[in-house]
């Protein structure tokens, strides 16, 4: 049994029936093919999956579709205007902040929150904000200086 | 993993040997229990919902006693398959009279292999150990029930 | 390149970082295809078991379900997993992609679906019914390997699959002339890489071609197809393998996975596109593990530290099953035992057996982490035992630069090296005496700082075919076409999955060429495209793809020199070739670029003598050699003895790969090695119960470091060149996670001497920790 | 990572739920932020045939005073009552406990009346809401309120009644003096291993009262009452709180898991309750 929904996601009306258990990661990766946002475990822990419902950074694989119904979403392909990067974006790239790519989307949502919610983080704030993303490549140098690197770049 | 318990059961040791015994006693005092039927000599087959809260798994499986020494001990050997796993245990309940009351002393060791054994074991001890002081509740309560019928009875 | 690079040595970034930086990227379960069917498995829960009946009737009959298959179904149609390996009398079971009469591992497939959508084929995996007949288990090696152990292969009528030795110098006599033996037996507990992108696989049979393309999450798309082919008896040329953006492999998907035959054959069976994409739990389950070693380590010394022989017997925990180099993991440690020391005696002995446990295999480091960590600690343990300065041991049994090629007790040649340098550099940095000074004052007044060193040596750059296994070269090629804009197009058969070598490979081929970088390509993993390559592991990508690239330039620019005599009416001899310009020593003023040359090339209106049109060449580059990085890192650490907690407060790495393309990519080569070594020394554990259970099976309970558990990292290196490659490139992938666990481990055990703590075995979890203090404490130590 | 199917209500009133929840009975789970029963969903531990979503009963989310105490909605997230400016000044323990909750995402999405309802013994609320001594309001025909002291049962389990939805938790504000929470995370899942939680009463550089919660240690939340009782009228000297925190897991069953045997968390729990006590002396 499917259930309507609407959801806008990165400025684009969505309407879709989709079935109950249907996670909200499935609605934007398998039926609205928006393949950026990434599932990486099944505990809701690795972050991968992260995107921003009413500006707020959550897992999408911790969230049904419908209970996304009336939300407005941004994934990591609707972060940035055209083919610019947002500032946290420019970060990862200025600073080496991924090596497989795999995490970054995630990582790059959170960090975005994060900085929406403190944009003056010491690390230890950056370090703690991303206790929800991991990553198994980086060691998390690069991520945690991009994060520095946006917050240098919107103090400016 | 270890199971060890003991409960104290207000009601002799006779009685509670006969509440433990009773196939229908159990179908009713052990948790999750849905269907329990003699198959054979000391022989029970059954289906068992095991868990807690909304957390469960329903395995098929019997219930074997051995080594009966009425009305002080038993041993009972528990296989279950189901959905996603199995139980296997091997257990020993010790009955001794404490003051005109009973003293139940299990002792075992359960294995629980599939999906709960892969994810579930943050959680795994504790649910045991309630699921056996459940069923040492629901076992007094029976005694209860019991005890108080004989004295109604007795009274005439 | 005669001039100055213009970007070799400078950290050029990731133009195709881009991408995923963006969420344009494509992993295998981005690729979409119209129709595709989606694979469910059904693994055993039972780590021993014979196989009975296996009822699929109901899982066929549920909604959006197109087939079922077991092994049954299986057998006959796809063969059996591959194992590389060949050890003198290894054995190696037969390993059916569907498991047939038994189960010998939890996780092991037993059967599969094939849904319409993800959500109906999980629902029918629960709808088969098996019948199992559990059997006793065996998960530690140690009884495993022991008489009257159950059998997981009966045939073989024990759990040992092979016995290795390997010995140097005279043994008995650097025993016998020793003053001391110091001694200790060694776990190294497995681990499980956990690639953030678990496997993937997508298949896609052309009936009218009858040709198979398959996606897969592989560090290795020519290797897969050769074996994928012989599995499925598909002719290797019309086989295709993609590997798409592959989200990370430390090893792990240096395989060819049962899936991957499985998903290809039903592709063909089903005339269907079918997808299967790992979740984590079956990551954890049936990806292989890492590490597993079980050992004891002697070391005959002499009073003042000098070591004179090396015995280090192990037993190593190899699975179930073999996957492609299990058996031979294990032997990479014994080749790597001596280290960065001159130990003229050695005498190794591996015992292989089989554990009911995923197979173990190439986890980042490959047997060196596990080398390293021996001798690492074995030389702390000597500095202990004897009084002395870790410090101090290393630099008395280091062979010095000019000993170099040195020759190892193994039968190794290092290629070259100056240890005490990068010691005394790591020394300097992290002010090894002022840490000490620090430690005294703070044992004075109750806290307990320890410093750690690990120095290392590693073998990479995988290497001379003739030590690589039966029917596989370890050479790597390239092919380096000048498009006739003059436009650059490499193509590497190594997989590049998250290191970067498509910015390094561009950053070598813009400098030769004298080209913009923006006008490099770099094409790797598809075998349509790409001529037969190796792959990507045992940090050898740049140091023999990187050769290959350039071997393959200067081949098109010895091409491209006869084309510009034509060009410039010049004799060729006459020549230069400069920053994307020839000149010639007589021709005065007249030049070509090499745009010019290449359209040149194309157009071929003026051939040279003995020359065909075009600009394209193709190496495939043989190293003579491995070549062996080194480095020393130095770990200051405070423990609260109290709570068990572990606080790192330095961690200073000196590490030396010989020349260095981009820094920033060695960089952050070195820093997640060392994150995964740090994870390794404090987090990270495949605990198995009693009775087979994987019970460390989800991120809930298996850690592996978040930004929190990681120090900030202070990165330095020495620069001494490999004479293996004209590149003097070493290899740089493996050498954190080498050198970082024994580190580590080295540095908390320093911090818990008071407590007479002479080692403990990792992973250093808090409880062990305040244990270990406690009862010294309790005893009145 | 996929659930199996159930069917799925969201009601925009309490009464709408409690009518549903009557109508499917024990089938019926209710899903409230869902970082608990979303993952144990997606891992097929928990297949609830009927799900009652709470996320559009707004009149069950939000912060509002009361004399002498905070009323919390029990759909409010974990991250709402951590960024409160309300909470950080009439209970700062509350925010300093929001804050130590899983990861942003969790916090985000997660809520406090969903966290005390599923009941995990490593949940993080539990200890501070037992050291407040708050209460909980859970509504069904009637409405009725539960010391916090009388709501966790046992693992997993509450006093909530079959048909029940708790609708807020009251927290009456604590006399001047300090607080903290102490965590020792469990490295990989980031729950408790041991939380702490510590609000003292202090009255002329003297602990009057002392309120200690804690959570992870056994397999309900329990306020540490011998710690509490040697702490009452003291001054917060080291010795005294180090006695005192001696007491912490006194008779009470300690947990044993993969993670700590039940001896080192009991050398956890006396060495934070001793870190946390400290820390809250000092305010």
């Amino acid at each position: 049994m499917t259930r309507p929904i609407s959801v806008v996601v990165n400025d684009v009306l969505y309407q879709r029936s989709v079935e109950p258990r249907v996670l909200l990661v499935h609605l934007l990766r398998d039926i609205l093919a928006l393949t950026g946002t990434h599932v990486g475990c099944e505990t809701s822990l690795c972050g991968a999956c992260t995107v921003l419902v009413d500006g707020a950074a959550v897992k999408s694989c911790t969230m049904f579709a419908v209970q996304a119904h009336g939300s407005d979403i941004t994934t990591i392909e609707g972060l940035a205007d055209g083919g610019g990067l947002h500032p946290v974006q420019q970060g990862f790239w200025e600073r080496h902040g991924l090596q497989c790519g795999f995490c970054t989307p995630g990582m790059i949502m959170t960090s975005v929150a994060l900085l929406k919610e403190n944009a003056r983080p010491s690390e230890t704030q950056i370090r703690h904000g991303l206790d929800g993303n991991l990553c198994r490549c980086t060691g998390y140098v690069g991520i945690v200086d991009a994060v520095k690197y946006a917050a240098e770049k919107g103090r400016a | 993993m270890k199971l060890e318990g003991t409960f104290l059961v207000a009601a002799p040791r006779d009685t509670v040997w006969e509440l433990l015994t009773d196939p229908d006693v159990l179908a009713r005092t052990l948790p999750g229990c849905e269907r329990l039927s003699v198959a054979g000599e000391n022989r029970y087959e059954g289906v068992i919902s095991v868990g807690i809260a909304a957390i469960r798994s329903t395995y098929t499986g019997s219930v074997v006693l051995d080594d009966i020494r009425p009305p002080e001990s038993y041993s009972l050997a528990v296989d279950g398959q189901g959905t996603g796993g199995f139980i296997k245990g091997r257990g020993r309940i010790t009955l001794t009279e404490q003051a005109g009351q009973t003293s139940m002393a299990v002792s075992g060791d359960a294995q629980i292999g599939g999906r709960i054994a892969g994810v579930g074991q943050r959680l795994l001890d504790g649910a045991a150990k309630k699921t056996l002081k459940d069923f040492a509740a629901a076992l007094g309560e029976e005694a209860r029930k019991r005890l108080e019928r004989e004295y109604r009875g007795f009274r005439g | 390149m005669a001039t100055r690079p213009r970007y070799v040595g400078t950290r050029v970034k990731r133009s195709y970082a881009r991408r995923l930086i963006q969420g344009l990227a494509h992993y295998v379960d981005d690729v979409r295809l119209p129709d595709t069917l989606h694979a469910a498995i059904l693994r055993s829960p039972h780590a021993h078991a014979r196989l009975g009946a296996i009822r699929t009737t109901e899982a066929a009959k549920a909604p959006g379900v197109v087939r079922v298959l077991t092994g049954a179904d299986v057998t006959g149609k796809i063969g059996n997993v591959a194992c590389a390996s060949a050890l003198e009398g290894l054995r190696i079971p037969p390993h059916p992609v569907l498991a047939v009469g038994k189960v010998r591992y939890v996780g092991e497939p037993v059967a599969v679906v094939v849904a319409d959508d993800p959500y109906r084929a999980a629902d029918a995996v629960e709808l088969i019914d098996v019948e199992y007949d559990p059997l006793p288990a065996v998960t530690d090696p140690e009884a495993a390997a022991a008489a009257g152990a159950p059998v997981l292969h009966e045939e073989y009528g024990d759990n040992i699959a092979y016995q290795w030795n390997l010995s140097g110098g005279d043994i008995e006599a650097a025993f016998a002339a020793a003053d001391r033996v110091v001694k200790s037996r060694l776990v190294h507990q497995r681990v499980v890489p956990n690639a953030m992108e678990g496997r993937g696989v997508l298949a896609r049979y052309f009936p009218g071609e009858k040709e198979l393309t398959v996606w897969t999450s592989t560090q290795i798309p020519h290797l897969a197809r050769s074996v994928l082919a012989g599995m499925l008896s598909v002719p290797e040329h019309k086989l295709r393998v993609i590997t798409p953006e592959v989200g990370g492999g430390f090893g792990s998907k240096l395989n060819v996975y049962g899936e991957e035959a499985i998903v290809a054959y039903l592709s063909m069976l089903l005339g269907r596109p079918v997808k299967w994409i790992e979740r984590r739990r079956e990551n954890f389950q049936a990806t292989i593990h890492g590490r597993g070693q079980v050992g004891e380590v002697q070391m005959a010394v002499k009073n003042d530290g000098t070591i004179l022989g090396m015995r280090y017997h192990v037993i190593a925990d190899l699975g179930a099953y073999h996957q492609l180099l299990t058996p031979a993991i294990p032997t990479l440690t014994g080749l790597m035992q001596t280290g960065p020391y001159r130990i003229p005696a050695l005498d190794t002995r591996v015992t292989g057996v089989f554990t009911n446990k995923v197979a173990t295999d190439a986890y980042r480091g490959a047997g060196r982490p596990e080398a390293t960590y021996i001798c690492e600690r074995a030389i702390d343990l000597i500095a202990h035992d004897l009084g002395l300065d870790p410090v101090d041991v290393r630099r008395r049994n280091f062979p010095s630069a000019s000993e170099f090629p040195f020759t190892t007790a193994t039968g190794l040649q290092y290629d070259t090296g100056d240890y005490v340098k990068a010691l005394d550099r790591a020394v300097e940095i992290a002010d090894y005496r002022a840490l000490r000074a620090e430690q005294r004052e703070a044992r004075a007044r109750g806290r307990y700082l320890g410093v750690g060193i690990s120095t290392y040596v590693e073998i990479c750059a995988l290497g001379p075919s003739a030590a690589a296994p039966p029917g596989v070269g370890w050479w790597e090629s390239a092919t380096v076409r000048v498009e006739p804009s003059g436009k650059v197009t490499v193509m590497t058969g190594a997989s590049p999955h998250g290191q970067g070598q498509e910015t390094s490979f561009a950053q070598i081929a813009a400098d030769m060429l004298g080209v913009d970088l923006d006008d490099v390509t770099v094409i790797h993993g598809d075998t349509a495209i790409v001529q037969y390559g190796i792959g990507t592991f045992g940090s050898r990508a740049t140091a023999v793809g990187g050769t290959a690239v350039w071997k393959a330039i200067e081949k098109v620019l010895a091409k491209a020199t006869k084309f510009a005599a034509v060009l410039m009416g010049v004799e060729e001899s006459s020549v230069r070739f400069d920053g994307g310009r020839f000149t010639s020593s007589t021709g005065g003023d007249k030049s070509a670029t090499i745009q010019e040359v290449a359209g040149a090339a194309y157009a071929a209106k003026a051939l040279p003598a003995d020359t065909e049109p075009g600009l394209s060449a193709t190496c495939f580059f043989e190293p003579k050699n491995f070549t062996f990085p080194f480095g020393a890192h130095i770990v200051s650490v405070e423990v609260d003895a109290e709570t068990g907690a572990i606080k790192i407060l330095r961690y200073v790495a000196v590490d030396d790969c010989g020349k260095v393309i981009n820094p920033m990519l060695v960089d952050g080569q070195v820093q997640g090695g060392i994150a995964q070594g740090l994870g390794q020394a404090l987090l990270e554990e495949a605990i198995y119960d009693e009775g087979g259970q994987l019970v460390t099976g989800t991120f809930m309970d298996y850690a592996i470091p978040r930004a929190i558990d990681m120090p900030r990292l202070e990165l330095h290196r020495t620069e001494t060149p490999t004479d293996v490659n004209p590149l003097g490139v070493k290899g740089v992938g493996e050498a954190g996670t080498i050198a970082s666990s024994a580190a580590i481990v080295n540095a908390v055990v320093d911090a818990l001497a008071p407590f007479g703590v002479r080692h403990l075995d990792m992973p250093l979890k808090a409880e062990k920790i305040w244990k270990a203090a406690r009862v010294r404490v309790a005893a009145g130590v | 990572m996929y659930a199996a199917a159930f069917e799925y209500h969201a009601p925009s009133t309490v009464n709408d739920a409690l009518a549903l929840l009557a109508q499917h009975g024990g089938d019926a789970k209710i899903l409230a932020g869902g970082q608990s029963l979303i993952p144990l969903m997606k891992l097929r531990l928990a297949s609830p045939p009927v799900l009652i979503d709470l996320g559009r009963v707004t009149e069950l989310v939000g912060i509002r005073e009361e004399p002498g105490a905070l009323v919390i909605g029990a759909m409010t997230t974990h991250h709402a009552i951590e960024a409160s400016p309300l909470v950080r000044s009439r209970l700062p323990l509350l925010s300093d406990v929001a804050a130590a909750i899983g990861d942003l995402q969790v916090r985000n999405r997660g809520t406090i009346g969903g966290s005390l309802a599923h009941a995990d013994p490593a949940a993080d609320w539990p200890a501070a809401l037992l050291a407040l001594d708050a209460e909980v309001t859970a509504v069904s025909r009637s409405k009725r309120t539960i010391p916090a002291s009388a709501f966790f049962r046992d693992l997993l389990t509450t006093a909530l009644e079959p048909g029940e939805i708790l609708t807020s938790i009251r927290v009456p504000v604590p006399a001047a003096g300090g607080h903290a929470y102490a965590k020792v995370r469990q490295p990989a899942s980031g729950f408790a291993l041991v939380g702490i939680a510590v609000q003292l009463a202090i009255e002329a550089g003297k602990i009057r009262s002392a309120a200690v919660g804690v959570t992870g240690v056994a397999a309900t939340p329990y306020r540490a009452a011998a710690t509490e009782r040697q702490l009452a009228n003291r001054a917060p000297d080291a010795d005294a709180i180090a006695a005192a925190a001696e007491h912490v897991v006194d008779g009470v069953e300690v947990l044993s898991d993969l993670r700590a045997s039940s001896e080192f968390r009991s050398q956890l729990a006396r060495v934070h309750a001793k870190r946390a006590i400290t820390a809250a002396s000092r305010m």
